[in-house]
């Protein structure tokens, strides 16, 4: 365990994208990426997901959107957004600025609408990739989240794999019985990689006011109180489908990323971390870093996957 | 309005109680540092470990820049276990602290008179924006009135320091221990018409119930009013959109905005209460 | 909310079974009562759910089997057990000293099993419930939880049902798309009562060996971290069924009790917390009656299910 | 062997670092916490918060009882999150505790000489059986050699305390930087023929291997040999069944005890290694 004084090569590829390091952020927690310039250099990220796209801009839920629960953050904030034609225009010139890989996440109430969006972004110019979030509820086929069947979630994939060139990353729910099966589904309908997990459901009440803390009553938990789940659903995710996996919920650390690279991850979103300190995603890929030189790792991609029976 | 906020290790001089189960926490933080505007605030954490989670928002109190070093001043509230951790920390702790975020006050240049509506711990934002207002009396000098509530006379904190910048406090408790007996807001409305809509400026903070108390007694005034909202943030820096504000549009809809990045400081008027 | 003098009343009713208040113990983290017994009174308990209980017994898997994460305990005990004829004979005196409702929590590797051990205790004296664990894998269908299926969980309850005169409480797993359709489907099928939720399927990597941390690979989450998505389960399932819930996951002290209850659970049961307090259970209790007392709530009933919209 | 254990706070009236990263913890405790038998342990909280959730496992290294009250000592290495927050502990600062646990060293009557031996800080528990086996030296002495390893001089921790009881201690690093050059049970290996097993009964606590390794030594040896080994604990009162360790039963095959109620010290070949 000598330290090696040669500099690791952390690029790796995503399907057919490949990126600087495996250090990515996640959606909904980094903004348009403006928010936090000041405290990351942007051209150092693996890549940049921006917060999810609709069609059409979407005011979100009421107050309270937040609920601060044991290592955990439960928001509600309903997929406020502007809309991907503002994005386009007001959001997209400043990013296209870095040689970053821009990812934009997407979601649609129909399946129609994640079509539409992912057209209007593929013919856009500057976008590396496309993230396409099913965890929202299907609102034609009665409120399940796409994300909860596997038919739905390869009808979803087949339809934006048709509108555009853009690599497809599907973004997996962890609120199902079987993620691998879902995984499974959206590798056959053509995705080329999987991101997971999304947040899982959860709710918090306010014992004074007898009331739910969140007025949506119900939010998506994230940050480290669901890192356990997150890194099992990978790994039975990267032991069932071909294509590259994208693993994120609840990294904090350089701990917590090589946990998830171990286990078979690609690469790593760094999420809810952003909020409590700027610079996460900086310490996390510097982390890496260290550890691969630490560990005469030359290569991440010899780190990858690489997870031994106890 | 938005000078690059730092994310940066502060180093505890103090952290007293002032009043029962209130605090005055000074920092010191390097240079870099930027000067706040009355108003804006920082997001503090209270632990390196991850219990709470997230960074706690707090109003700046006062600043005082150094070359070497500047002095932040907070005045807290312990309202639940992040600012009871902040209370138990110690002289010579560090903690980390990312700011000055937000909009501040903006200050009314035609304004002769500045009135502070200050309900519970909203008293520390309008004490630095007095304290900003005080040295610019000359030679327009700025007339300050303070209306200062709290539900009794246990609980009022943070009049030493105010009264310092601002003579004329009006003080407000629920229960009457001292002061006018009743709502901040209630003695408000009794003196609102002596004052000239023109050369007035308001500036409140406190608990919702106050502050959408004024919205409706201005509602049909011309007074102008600036508010400073509290909602639970999560990141402070407009990304997260965890912190609605439900503003009214031109068109009549009620849209969000982000306390930390649009706010929080907000005219009373664009919020939907 | 002045406090008043009066005792509150703190009985609840599990469908047939009266308890003398909500606190209960959830099985496994209680052992067999008397370990517990130098620091809780037993006779003061709701209830005192035992550890699993297997037609025979079971060695369990191999060290290590504990895990710490963020908040939260993943264990992988692999249901050691002692078994069920050896319960009857030697842990079941010592419980039937103490006038508090005993509950047997039971597993099975197939339908039958489940039938046989229901059988066992229904003729043992001395117990007031059966508490059935479906979140074991069922062998004979290929390793799928029996609680992952509402066909499955509703034939292990009617199995059970069958078996024996005793309340019978489907206690259900978490690790599933729609917990109220298997809450639902067991109602259907006998079910006195539910219990949720069991732990979510988790894991660890050591990264310094790159192996899991536990020998099991994955395990189950309990602890803080959890509350959230129990509550929201808990909260989904008393708006579908009509037999009584009883909700469990993170309850650490009497607020998270207390949420529970207001949400609508008719009792609760504490885990992982008499781990890091042996008098956890205790403290609860004399915090729900302390907050009944300050809110001048002479009947739990009266708070339990009263929660309110934003 | 089991007093009833009892969960109380204790004041820490020390805390300080012996050799680098290894601490000695002095606790004042009520006199109702029962005087303890050398191998036994407490778990340790070293928060009130929940992070991290669960109490640690400290064998216990000294205890002096009083009428007003005892002082137990904690001799501790610093290995991960939770020790870490332990050693950040302050004279003054109180903590919960859980004790005395589990099943001690039994002495052993006839045994004429005691022969130690320890990896780390697996001296803990060791040196506080020597200091009650010391005492009870008149009128039939009882002989004490005890085998010291560490990976080098500067992990060597616990010596003072040893060797006041013991005084025939043997060293042992695995870089030769200090005594025997090589593992403790390599020295042991070399010496082991020199003892008469009749009258001598050996104790250790160490890492896996170093355990290990001594077991496969007395395979086929008639020496006794009591182990104090270490698990994963959550409960350490026999309730969770977190802490298993495999033994052989007398039909051959593998059944798993709990190290907190069964142990932590075992018969060496009990144990399946
Ligand atoms: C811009 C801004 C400036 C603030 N300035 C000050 C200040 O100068 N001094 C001061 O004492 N407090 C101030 N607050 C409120 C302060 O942030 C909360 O009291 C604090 O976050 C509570 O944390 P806690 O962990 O102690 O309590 P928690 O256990 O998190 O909550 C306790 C109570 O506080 C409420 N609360 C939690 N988070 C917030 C939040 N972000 N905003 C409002 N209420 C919240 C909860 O609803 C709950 O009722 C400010 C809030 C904002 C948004
Ligand atoms: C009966 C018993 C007596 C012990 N006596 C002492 C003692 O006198 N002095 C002392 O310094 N340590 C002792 N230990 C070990 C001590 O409990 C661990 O070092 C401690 O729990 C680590 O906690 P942590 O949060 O600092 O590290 P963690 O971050 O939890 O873990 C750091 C490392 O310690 C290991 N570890 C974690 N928990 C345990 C555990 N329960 N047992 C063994 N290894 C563990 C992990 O595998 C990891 O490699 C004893 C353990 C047992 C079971
Ligand atoms: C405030 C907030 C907003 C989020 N918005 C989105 C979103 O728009 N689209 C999406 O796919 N995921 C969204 N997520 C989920 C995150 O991208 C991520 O999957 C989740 O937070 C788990 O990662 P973490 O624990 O690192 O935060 C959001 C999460 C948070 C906390
Ligand atoms: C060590 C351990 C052992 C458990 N054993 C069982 C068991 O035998 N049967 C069962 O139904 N649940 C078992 N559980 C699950 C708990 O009863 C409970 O559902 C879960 O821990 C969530 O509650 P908590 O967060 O309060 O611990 C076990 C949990 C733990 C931590
Ligand atoms: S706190 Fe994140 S947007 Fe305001
Ligand atoms: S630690 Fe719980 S049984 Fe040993």
């Amino acid at each position: 365990m000598r330290p090696s004084s040669l500099q690791p090569s952390l690029s790796v590829d995503i399907g057919p994208l490949s990126l600087r390091n495996p250090v990515m952020t996640a959606s909904g927690t980094f903004g348009y990426g403006e928010e936090y310039a000041p405290f990351v250099d942007l051209n150092r990220l693996g890549a940049l997901i921006v917060k999810g796209l609709s069609l059409e801009p979407r005011a979100g839920n009421p107050p309270p959107r937040l609920a601060e629960t044991p290592s955990g953050l439960l928001n509600a904030v309903g997929l406020q957004n502007i809309g991907v034609k503002a994005f386009v225009k007001e959001k997209l010139p400043f990013l296209k600025e870095y040689s970053t890989a821009i990812i934009a996440n997407i979601f649609g109430e129909t399946v129609d609408e994640y079509g539409k969006v992912a057209e209007i972004l593929g013919m856009a110019d500057g976008l590396s990739a496309l993230e396409v979030n099913i965890s929202c509820p299907n609102v034609k086929k009665g409120g399940i989240a796409f994300g909860s069947s596997p038919e739905m979630a390869a009808e979803v994939t087949k339809r934006v794999r048709e509108a555009t060139d853009l690599p497809v990353i599907m973004k997996l729910s962890p609120n199902v019985t079987d993620i691998s099966h879902i995984a499974e589904s959206v590798e056959s309908a053509g995705a080329d990689a999987v991101s997971l997990i999304n947040t899982l459901a959860g709710m918090a009440v306010d014992v004074e006011h007898r009331k739910p803390v969140l007025y949506n009553v119900t939010g998506g938990l994230s940050g480290p109180a669901i890192k356990p789940v997150a890194l099992r659903m990978v790994w039975q995710v990267v032991n069932r489908v071909n294509i590259p996996v994208i693993g994120l919920g609840g990294i904090m650390c350089p701990n917590d990323a090589l946990e998830f690279l171990i286990v078979g991850a690609r690469a790593v979103e760094v999420g809810t971390a952003s909020f409590l300190n700027p610079h996460a995603t900086m310490n996390i890929l510097e982390g890496i870093e260290t550890y691969l030189r630490e560990h005469s790792i030359s290569d991440i991609g010899d780190l990858i996957g690489t997870l031994e029976r106890p | 309005m938005h000078p690059v906020p730092l994310f940066i290790k502060g180093r505890i001089l103090d952290n007293l109680e002032a009043v029962r189960g209130h605090f005055l926490l000074r920092l010191k933080l390097p240079p870099a540092f930027h000067h706040p505007v009355p108003g804006q605030f920082v997001m503090i954490r209270v632990t390196e470990s991850q219990t709470p989670l997230l960074a706690r928002p707090m109003s700046i109190y006062a600043f005082e820049k150094g070359a070497e070093h500047s002095v932040l001043e907070i005045f807290y509230r312990v309202a639940g276990a992040g600012t009871r951790i902040l209370s138990g920390l110690k002289p010579g702790d560090e903690l980390s602290l990312l700011g000055p975020l937000g909009n501040g006050f903006s200050g009314n240049q035609e304004a002769r008179r500045a009135i502070l509506i200050a309900g519970g711990i909203g008293i520390s934002p309008l004490t630095f924006l007095a304290a900003s207002l005080s040295p610019i009396r000359e030679p327009f000098p700025v007339e300050m009135t303070a209306y200062v509530g709290a539900q009794r006379k246990e609980a009022l904190a943070g009049l030493d320091r105010l009264s310092a910048v601002c003579p004329d406090i009006r003080i407000c408790t629920d229960d009457g221990s001292m002061g006018y007996g009743g709502r901040v807001t209630e003695l408000f409305e009794r003196e609102l018409d002596a004052f000239d809509p023109q050369g007035c400026a308001v500036y409140a903070c406190g608990p919702r119930a106050m502050m959408k108390r004024l919205a409706e007694l201005l509602e049909k005034h011309p007074l102008p009013c600036q508010v400073s909202v509290e909602e639970r943030m999560a990141c402070g820096l407009g990304a997260c959109l965890g912190c609605a504000v439900a503003v009214r549009t031109p068109g009549g809809d009620v849209a969000f905005m982000r306390a930390c990045k649009d706010g929080p400081v907000f005219d009373i008027r664009r919020i939907d209460w």
